[in-house]
């Protein structure tokens, strides 16, 4: 899980780590915990490279990046790098304060598009160049991503993302002899199971990832969006307001409060409680229930977004975002690192048990057949259904790119709270709405200020 | 109290000019004037007694002998030696606090060597004066315990003696037998007076009863709101006060006072005597109308007012038991006072105008 | 004895030298304490305190270090939003029931601790737990029993059939239940700290006290409200004072608990604060939100050491 | 009374008292107790609705303490605790006992607004102070290091300290003080050597305060700090054990126990000395 990462620190005689010291004196109690206290800085000698990302859901993603893949590209590239895995939830405060300090790691991995750090970041059009020259165009989703149309900049590099389907319990679905395919058949089944079952949908309805994903999922797929293409704010439309009455009808029907409270891994553990019937996560959930022996993944199926009445649309449940700070004391490696990264982006892929799926499509000629066939999974071609993830996954901001605006407006979870003041009853959905529009219209006017939208 | 022939060995050398003197010495707190100009010498081995009321700046004054205080003007001298600005400890003089201060967290013994060891004294030399000191107030046994494992008059006796066992020039007591029982105060003032003459060490000492100043004090100092109103032997200030203050606040019952037109009239109640007790010669005799007699064995105290005047005077007769007279409430009676034992004061500035006794 | 007693004169009369002076002189001394202190409470809490009020009437974000002077603007957005007005009054609705239901549990605690029985000190350990469990951790154990799955309380009450069979309540996701649930954990963690503290009020309390009062012929009840309570009434002034800081100013328990959900329900100041500034990058508004915190802090314990001082605490 | 009705009422508030006794044990202990269960219960146990949550449907497992210990830096993050605890209260007891005698002594208005002033900073909250804390540190040089934590918790503990040691050293009687510096010492040696012995309860609170208030702060260890190596128990456990979408919820459980019980123990040894220290100040 932790793996120990590289330490800052070497004993110039020998060349080994403080680290492999301590370990052969066997002492991993006291005389190690003096270390933090006197190695507060890379030693001089070698080139280093800090990369700030989340602990990964995949714990064997983690292990291959920090303990196999850094090791080889640093020994390559005469580069010590050093890999510090945080909560995702912990990744803005922590970038806040890099930026406050000027002064941290070299490259950060955002999980959503930061648009707002777009003044700190050095723009990373000559890394896309890199990539596309070897691999052809990145995939629509990563450009909308990190791509900000009016300052023409690139603010981050996206490497993969994670799809976001839609998780169904197969028995119970079975049962009442439907499929979820569409919104409509998730209210009127979701309906019929808990009316028979008592087992609830699990959509989140909370301030939290996954029901920002979902919420958006309803809302694009229903024609309704928080800005038009050319990024103007187009929150207030009707198909909002259909969506939101659709949202509150599936709530009452179908739903329990409990998806009020949720933090990202509630729908995980109601799902693998059998306490669900459906859920919209990553495949985190079956991933889970193989690698903790629950039987009950057998009985869950993964598929592709829902149809709306307007299309068929979800969201990417993740959106790996790296950025560069200007104030970043290896620009250069840290450019390399993601060039030499996307080459070796099907090692990645593999690491994380195709919980990212690449950017650049090229890096992973083989994605449809290494999917159909997973060694864990029951039916072993659960996840083929990803193979066309691209037709029906897009960015947090559609139509239009994720901007500044957009990021704000995701960060302090307007649509969420819009969704379940109207859910819940506590407002009407015009009242939700107009509220969520107040909030939405001071974020867009303090931004088009500064000329980033 | 045992006088050890060490103890007074010790002491023999030491103070050559054990004098402590206060010059115009003056301390004024934010808005007070606490002492107000007072000069005040005690003399090499005195027991001097500071007496007044509380808030006199009796207790102010001690301070700034001790250091504790700075004056605000005048000069302390010790020894011949002006320590007006000197810290407490180069003053070498000891003291003995009403609460007695002694360190709660050391042993009996940890208190009273904690002067020497502060010094830097050898360790044998501790030990041996610790001992001595001990012996002479009869504390061995509690040498090991802590001072709120002791009574009220175990812990005085360790008080002093800490202030005893470094051999100070003087020693200053604030009120050190006011946390005392009665019964203990007695004997505590017999042992303390004792000690004084034994060790022979100028003493100073704080008090607001009378009858202790009396009973100990060689001199006495009486201090009223930051001034010196008079100085002088026991006697001195009982027979000859110099004000209205002095004279009422020295005395039990204090003296009488009648008011005349520009004056006031003061006798003390045991020269006020029913006229044929009164010895021939020269008396005043005056009418007096007795309202309550109290019984106090030796004595009694005979209350009542004085008739013919414009004011009806209260006034208390003291009446030593011997004499049988017979005297009863509500009866009135003349009672004299020998003309020498009549003091006048001034009825504006409250100063004696001539004394009954020359 | 003569030499020793030269020695020891020679020693106390060395003379006034510099460092004599000023270990003895208070005007130079009380300055020479406190200023290490003061100089790191005007380095690192009064230089930050400052910036942040600066940034607070700025338009500055975590993205940019450019900022420019926007005066109230901050101030009057907080307080045209619901949120604000919300939050605040969670804060407030937060503290004051938490601290009033310590109050009377941790009475009622102390006073039962405060006689000697057997098994004495396991009972108090016990007690002592919630206080010293980092709270970020013994939040994420409450979030466990609160799970809306695996929620024990409701297996229990189920169990036992205070819950019916179709009872099951969501401890956070029902707003009035959220909110019970975020005051159970900041009673549970708080507790024990009060506990300890009027339990040291208890014992101060010298015993002829309740004799005599027992003596004049009052009952429990009477003693209590008329002898006890009145006389621990400072050190519980202190109590509550530290409870308030402790619940207002904190942000873990709603930030692991509800993130301020459902739907901003229990927000209080100082999450909001949080989300404004950090996550939602608008860095000058989560200064101005949580400035508002401090004056009402201010407040409230200048009336208590104003309380405290009467009764000679401070 | 008959010897009767005596004795049952005694045995009436004996039972009382042991309820109330048996309730706020069950609300205060019972979160710890649910911990072990849950330490020890295998995931698929945990997971499994239908099972009674207080019993061991599978065999008790060490699973999660293997995680815990083998997986994550747990070890590392206590010992860093204890050190960053420790210096913590080294500083702050330099700081605090000093200012705090200082203002306990000093008369007048100045001294007393400037106690109230030093109080009035712990009330300012950490979301006010961590971003400009940020650029402090780095200006020091001392992100991710265990260095900026012992930096910056002083800015709590020191102004809780001084106020909880004003008022203890106001409770001791300016006598001994003086009697102390009448038998040798200056100023300044008789707070060192018998006002600091005398105090030795209050400081011990002070201490105990201030190491618990270290092992409580959230915010800013995981914002100095990245390394997972210099995390502190209440950082690095909820940042390693919630990955992604999963909890951890075993090993999180077992790592609250380990962090938690030892100190409490320790505690309770001097829970009375620490009760005489809070009610120095308040009650004489």
């Amino acid at each position: 899980m932790s793996e120990e990462k590289p330490r800052k620190s070497r004993n110039p005689a020998t060349g080994i780590t403080r680290r492999t010291v301590v370990k052969g004196a066997g002492a991993a109690g006291l005389a190690a915990s003096a270390g933090p206290f006197f190695f507060t800085r890379p030693a001089q000698a070698a080139k280093t490279l800090r990369i700030l990302q989340w602990s990964h859901f995949i714990p064997g993603y983690d292990k291959w990046f920090n303990t196999q893949y850094v090791k080889e590209w640093g020994a390559k590239n005469g580069t010590e790098v050093i890999v510090d895995n945080i909560n995702l939830g912990l990744i803005p405060s922590r970038a806040a304060a890099e930026v406050s300090a000027q002064k941290g790691h070299d490259l950060v991995m955002f999980l959503a598009p930061p648009s707002v750090y777009e003044d700190q970041v050095v723009d990373m059009k000559d890394v896309y160049a890199e990539c596309e020259k070897r691999y052809g165009k990145p995939i629509d989703l990563a450009v909308k991503s990190t791509y900000n149309p009016k300052t023409k900049k690139y603010f981050a590099f996206s490497d993969s993302f994670v799809p976001d389907p839609v998780n169904y319990r197969t028995d119970l679905w079975g049962d009442i002899g439907m499929t979820p395919n569409s919104w409509d058949d998730v209210r009127a089944g979701g309906k019929k199971i808990k009316d028979k079952t008592g087992i609830p949908i699990g959509i989140g309805l909370s301030a939290e990832l996954d029901t920002a994903m979902a919420m958006r999922a309803l809302m694009y797929s229903f024609g309704a969006s928080e800005q038009d293409a050319e990024g103007n704010l187009a929150i207030n439309s009707k198909e909002t307001l259909e969506a939101i009455k659709f949202m509150k009808a599936l709530f009452q029907e179908a739903e329990t409060p409990e998806v009020l409270a949720w933090d990202p891994s509630s729908n995980n553990r109601q799902m693998l409680a059998g306490r669900s019937s459906l859920v919209l996560n990553a495949i985190s959930v079956t991933r889970t229930g193989e690698n903790d022996k629950l039987p009950i993944h057998e009985k869950i199926a993964v598929s592709k977004a829902l149809q709306g009445p307007v299309r068929r649309i979800g969201l990417e449940h993740v959106m790996d975002c790296y950025v560069i700070w200007k104030f970043s004391e290896n620009i250069d490696g840290a450019k390399k690192f993601l060039v030499d990264y996307i080459d070796n982006f099907k090692q990645g892929f593999m690491a994380s048990e195709f919980y990212n799926f690449p950017c650049f499509s090229q890096t992973v000629p083989d994605l449809k057949q290494l999917i159909s066939k997973d060694a864990k999974a029951v039916p072993a071609d659960k996840y083929a259904v990803l193979a066309d993830v691209l037709d029906w996954a897009t960015n947090v901001g559609y139509p239009g790119y994720s901007n500044a605006a957009i990021d704000e407006t995701f960060n302090t979870w307007v649509i969420n709270t819009m969704f379940a003041e109207a859910a819940t009853g506590s407002e009407t959905p015009e009242n939700a709405l107009k509220r969520a529009e107040t909030k939405m219209k001071a974020i867009w006017t303090k931004w088009k200020e500064r000329n980033m939208i | 109290m045992e006088a050890s022939a060490a103890a007074v060995e010790c002491n023999e050398n030491l103070n050559d000019m054990a004098t402590v003197e206060v010059r115009s010495i003056r301390k004024e707190f934010a808005e007070t004037c606490a002492v107000d100009g007072i000069d005040l010498l005690a003399k090499e081995g005195e027991f001097l007694v500071l007496l007044g009321p509380s808030g006199c700046g009796k207790t102010t004054l001690m301070r700034m002998i001790a250091g504790l205080e700075q004056p605000t003007a005048g000069d302390i001298v010790i020894g011949g030696k002006v320590v007006t600005h000197l810290p407490p400890r180069a003053r070498n003089i000891a003291m003995v606090f009403q609460s007695y201060a002694l360190y709660p967290h050391m042993t009996v013994e940890g208190n009273i060597s904690f002067p020497l060891r502060a010094a830097g004294m050898p360790r044998d030399q501790i030990e041996r004066k610790v001992a001595w000191a001990a012996k002479m107030f009869g504390i061995e046994r509690f040498l090991n315990r802590k001072p709120r494992q002791l009574s009220g008059g175990e812990r005085q006796r360790v008080a002093l003696a800490r202030a005893v066992v470094r051999e100070p020039v003087a020693f200053l007591l604030d009120e050190p037998l006011s946390n005392l029982d009665a019964k203990l105060r007695n004997s505590a003032r017999d042992e303390l007076k004792h000690l004084q003459r034994e060790l022979a060490t100028t003493m100073i000492y704080v008090s607001h009863d009378q009858a202790e100043a009396m009973g100990l004090g060689d001199r006495i100092a009486i201090l009223n709101q930051g001034k010196l109103c008079q100085v002088g032997t026991p006697q001195e200030i009982y027979r000859n006060p110099v004000d209205i203050f002095t004279a009422t606040f020295i005395g039990s019952p204090p003296m009488n006072l009648l008011e005349d037109k520009d004056s006031y009239t003061g006798f003390r109640p045991e020269d006020f005597l029913p006229k044929e007790i009164g010895a021939d010669g020269n008396t005043v005799s005056f009418p007096f109308r007795v309202t309550r007699v109290e019984y106090l064995g030796a004595d009694r105290l005979v209350y009542g007012a004085i008739e013919g005047r414009t004011a009806a005077t209260h006034v208390i007769s003291k009446m030593p038991t011997m004499l049988r007279t017979e005297v009863k409430a509500g009866q009135l009676y003349d009672f004299s006072v020998r003309q020498e034992d009549i003091a006048r004061f001034d009825r504006s500035t409250g100063a004696r105008l001539y004394g009954a006794r020359q | 004895m003569t030499s020793e007693a030269a020695a020891l004169a020679g020693k106390e009369h060395s003379g006034p030298g510099f460092w004599s002076s000023f270990a003895d002189n208070e005007r130079w001394l009380w300055p020479a304490m406190l200023a290490p202190a003061v100089l790191y409470i005007v380095l690192l809490v009064g230089f930050p305190f400052f910036l942040s009020i600066y940034y607070s009437f700025t338009d500055v974000t975590v993205g940019g270090r450019d900022l420019h002077f926007v005066g109230l603007q901050n101030f009057n957005r907080i307080l045209e939003s619901s949120t604000f007005w919300l939050a605040l009054k969670n804060t407030i609705i937060l503290t004051v029931i938490s601290q009033v239901c310590i109050l009377v549990m941790a009475s009622i605690l102390a006073q039962a601790l405060s006689v000697n029985f057997r098994g004495k000190w396991l009972v108090r350990l016990l007690i002592l737990l919630p206080w010293v469990a980092p709270i970020a951790l013994g939040s994420i154990g409450w979030l466990w029993i609160f799970d809306s799955i695996y929620s024990v309380i409701n297996w229990t009450g189920r169990a036992i059939g205070i819950l019916g069979p179709n009872d099951w309540p969501i401890w956070l996701g029902q707003p009035n239940l959220a909110m019970a649930s975020i005051i159970i954990v900041q009673i549970w963690r708080i507790l024990p700290l009060a506990t300890v503290i009027i339990l040291a009020g208890l014992t101060s309390i010298p015993q002829d006290l309740h004799d005599a009062a027992a003596v004049d012929g009052a009952g429990p009840f009477r003693r209590y409200f008329q002898i006890t309570a009145p006389l621990i009434r400072p050190i519980t002034l202190v109590a509550v004072l530290f409870g308030i800081i402790f619940t207002f100013t904190d942000l873990i328990v709603v930030f692991v608990l509800t993130r301020g959900g459902p739907y901003d329900q229990t927000q209080v100041l100082a999450t909001w604060a949080y989300f404004t500034g950090i996550q939602g990058g608008d860095l000058a508004g989560g200064a101005a939100i949580s400035l508002f915190l401090f004056p009402v802090l201010v407040a409230v314990a200048i009336i208590f050491l104003r309380f405290a001082r009467r009764t000679e605490v401070l | 009374m008959t010897p009767f009705s005596a004795r049952a009422g005694k045995a009436a508030q004996a039972t009382g008292h042991a309820a109330i006794l048996v309730f706020f044990v069950t609300f205060l202990a019972f979160p710890f107790a649910w911990m072990v269960i849950t330490t020890f219960k295998t995931t698929q146990d945990l997971h499994n609705v239908a099972n009674n949550p207080y019993l061991f449907n599978d065999p008790p497992t060490l699973d999660h303490l293997r995680t815990l210990f083998a997986d994550t830096a747990f070890v590392q993050w206590l010992a860093n605790t204890a050190m960053v605890g420790a210096a913590v209260v080294i500083i702050t007891l330099a700081l605090a006992i000093p200012a705090g005698y200082a203002l306990s002594r000093m008369t007048g208005a100045l001294g007393q607004s400037l106690g109230v002033g030093i109080f009035l900073t712990y009330l300012v909250p950490p979301t006010i102070l961590f971003i400009p804390f940020a650029r402090i540190i780095a200006a020091l040089g001392l992100q991710d290091s265990l260095w900026s934590l012992v930096l910056v918790y002083p800015s709590f503990t020191v102004p809780f300290s001084i106020w909880l040691l004003m008022g203890f050293f106001k409770a001791i009687p300016r006598d001994i003080e003086d009697a102390a510096m009448i038998d040798g010492l200056s100023r300044f040696g008789a707070f060192l050597r018998v006002v600091m012995p005398i105090s030795l309860a209050g400081i011990l609170t002070s201490i105990i305060f201030t190491f618990t208030l270290v092992t409580q702060e959230f915010v800013y260890g995981v914002i100095f700090i990245t390394a997972s190596s210099n995390y502190t128990v209440s950082v690095g456990v909820p940042t390693f054990l919630v990955r992604g979408d999963v909890y951890f919820s075993g090993s999180m459980m077992g790592a609250c126990l380990i962090a938690s019980v030892p100190i409490a123990i320790i505690y309770n040894f001097f829970v009375d000395r620490f009760v005489a220290g809070f009610t120095g100040g308040a009650v004489k």
